[in-house]
């Protein structure tokens, strides 16, 4: 409607937001960086072997700077592959002097291969829609839809694969391992009332700090509690008994060491290995 | 989707009624064809054209109840009565049977039910050992003195391995979503290259071969 | 069963092949067709007779994964409404491992990851396993033994490939050495695909060229 007044600035600024718009479309459909590489590199409608590889360096390096200033979260994999293709860059347009490199192929090989690859990527690709454009059954063509009452089975041939054979043996051996479930050995614990007990009983010999590990008992044989269960409950069972007034409890920082000791005289704890 | 502008000729009707009838799952009726034409076109003459140029053919146009399907003429039904020479596909109970010898060899048949959970119907080993995939091993020397079953060569033919050292181990369950990283509690893998060394007595040996009917009927 | 004592001539035998091939489920293999046949048939003359014959119909006489089968002609596709089936969609990720595991087979999970790149994603192979259009073909002699992958029947069935030698552009591709998978000398770019047991290094052993090669041809 205003058309005449409309700056034609807008125009250029509208074209910006699509250019960006596509860019989080492209993102969107890449799998990864070779995907992003074979994408720019038609972009230079030469012979992919042809392919100018320092200038595709740059254009990805720009693709890159470009995601991570838009804050997009990059794999890893694009950030290795964008410093392995600056090197290469940097080796292509050194020039090659150095001979004690030897045991690292030429840039030029190591850039051809590159192209190589791409060429590759690319070939599977038109594979996919050549492949795609094919008569497809049940889609394009079809077959007899209703084949004659007696049907002739192909006699040789039977229809399990592998895949089949695999999955038919997990599913037993998952459904085998479902019916012989049996709950196993509670996992057993050191009772509260029982730690009470312990710490009351060694609370005479509690005058300094002691750390926990050497106040909680130690298991004697497999069969028992755990350690850390032996802990734990000796832990809780100081807490009550520090909210009783009965003892005091320290820790200097987070996640280190914890020392109890009890409240008013008596004699230090006597350390057994 | 269709192109109704065109209006195709005659050859060209026929063409597309014979491409409806081969595929369609039933008899079709004139004015079901017509329906999938444009408009105008003239089915019946389409329908008496196919039937002529399929006279006397292996296939002929036949009509019932006003419907109009293909069907192979009658004069060569005999070749259709054939029977079925085997399954197409491999019953569930059949498939898992087989994979429990394939990956357990030598197992016996109570091992094999042990695994699956359920008696197993008379009718699939049989077809296993029929079908040449399973083979009569040998016997356990156990009370009772059980046959065990191994997979024979055709087993190996069919799922193309070379040996039974080449059976998908649990890495490839792994990579093909079968088995999650958390194993079901006691899952191992048997290793079936290892029924080398069983506590098998071969079977070669006996003369009783009663027994053995007795034993692999009588199951 | 079967007339024996009579010796069908050759529009008999062309009429007998047509019906069996109109009557089957499923593409049939020229030795299927010849056992139903009276000994001494030329079934290859009965088939190609008929494919002239059905050239430019309605429903037309193709090969498939080395057998025979009748379909529909593919420019009819419109009118099949009723009885295309809904196909599954496959992202662009399974199709690319589909093409790859097509042209390049049999090949192992690590040499797909390395030509696309990228890590495969779990569920891309099951589907195509589950599919039925690729299958567990065997193990590479090479170090860890991983298990091979190659295209099933089904998928040249799907779509209507004789044989893999009729994948769309695959002689170019070879000429061109695209579908080599040995990687040019001194060939290093970083590879996220790749994962720690790495194990196509080993791949320009001579065992493994062969094994392809004779594969390819074979089918």
């Amino acid at each position: 409607m205003t058309d005449a007044f409309q700056p034609n600035l807008d125009f250029s600024a509208a074209a910006e937001v699509e250019e960006r718009e596509a860019f989080v479309v492209d993102l969107d459909g890449y799998e990864g960086p070779l995907h992003v590489l074979l994408a720019l590199a038609r972009t230079q409608k030469v012979d992919l072997l042809k392919l100018s590889i320092t200038q595709l360096a740059e254009q990805y390096l720009a693709f890159v700077h470009e995601a991570r200033r838009r804050n997009f979260a990059l794999a890893a994999d694009y950030l290795v592959m964008a410093s392995w293709l600056a090197y290469l860059k940097s080796r292509l347009l050194l020039p090659r002097a150095d001979k004690d490199k030897g045991e690292e192929p030429p840039a030029e090989v190591m850039a051809a291969a590159l192209a190589f690859r791409l060429q590759k990527l690319e070939a599977m690709r038109k594979a996919v829609e050549q492949l795609m454009a094919r008569p497809q059954l049940k889609r394009d063509v079809f077959t007899r839809g209703d084949p004659e009452a007696t049907v002739i089975v192909p006699s040789d041939r039977i229809d399990a694969s592998l895949y089949d054979l695999m999955s038919a043996y997990v599913t037993q051996r998952r459904r085998e391992g479902a019916r012989h479930y049996s709950p196993g050995q509670r996992v057993e614990a050191f009772p509260l009332e029982a730690a009470r007990d312990w710490l009351r009983e060694v609370m005479p010999r509690l005058a300094d700090w002691t750390p926990l590990d050497q106040v909680a008992p130690h298991p004697e044989d497999d069969d028992g509690p755990s350690q850390a269960s032996y802990t734990a409950s000796t832990l809780s069972a100081s807490l009550e008994l520090v909210k009783e007034g009965a003892m005091e409890i320290r820790q200097t920082q987070a996640f280190a060491e914890l020392f109890l000791k009890r409240r008013g005289g008596g004699h230090p704890l006597e350390l057994t290995p | 989707m269709s192109d109704l502008s065109f209006q195709p000729d005659e050859a060209e009707i026929e063409r597309r009624v014979e491409a409806l009838l081969f595929a369609a799952a039933g008899p079709l009726t004139a004015g079901e064809i017509a329906a999938r034409l444009p408009e105008g076109c003239n089915v019946a003459r389409a329908i008496s054209g196919l039937r002529a140029r399929y006279e006397g053919r292996g296939v002929e146009l036949e009509c019932v109840a006003d419907r109009w399907r293909f069907r192979t003429a009658p004069d060569l039904a005999f070749m259709m009565t054939e029977e079925r020479e085997e399954p197409r596909r491999l019953s569930k109970a059949a498939l898992e049977t087989l994979a429990i010898i394939a990956y357990h060899q030598p197992v016996t048949r109570a091992e094999i039910e042990s695994v699956r959970g359920v008696t197993l119907s008379k009718g699939t080993l049989d077809l296993l050992l029929e079908m040449g995939f399973v083979r009569l091993r040998g016997r356990r020397r156990t009370p009772g003195r059980p046959v065990t079953y191994a997979t024979a060569d055709r087993f190996l033919e069919h799922f193309g391995l070379a040996t039974l050292y080449d059976l998908p181990g649990v890495q490839e369950m792994k990579a093909a979503g079968l088995l999650d990283l958390s194993l079901p509690v006691g899952f191992e893998l048997p290793d079936p290259g290892r029924s080398a060394d069983v506590d098998d007595d071969s079977l070669a040996g006996e003369d009783d071969t009663p027994e053995f009917a007795q034993d692999f009927v009588g199951n």
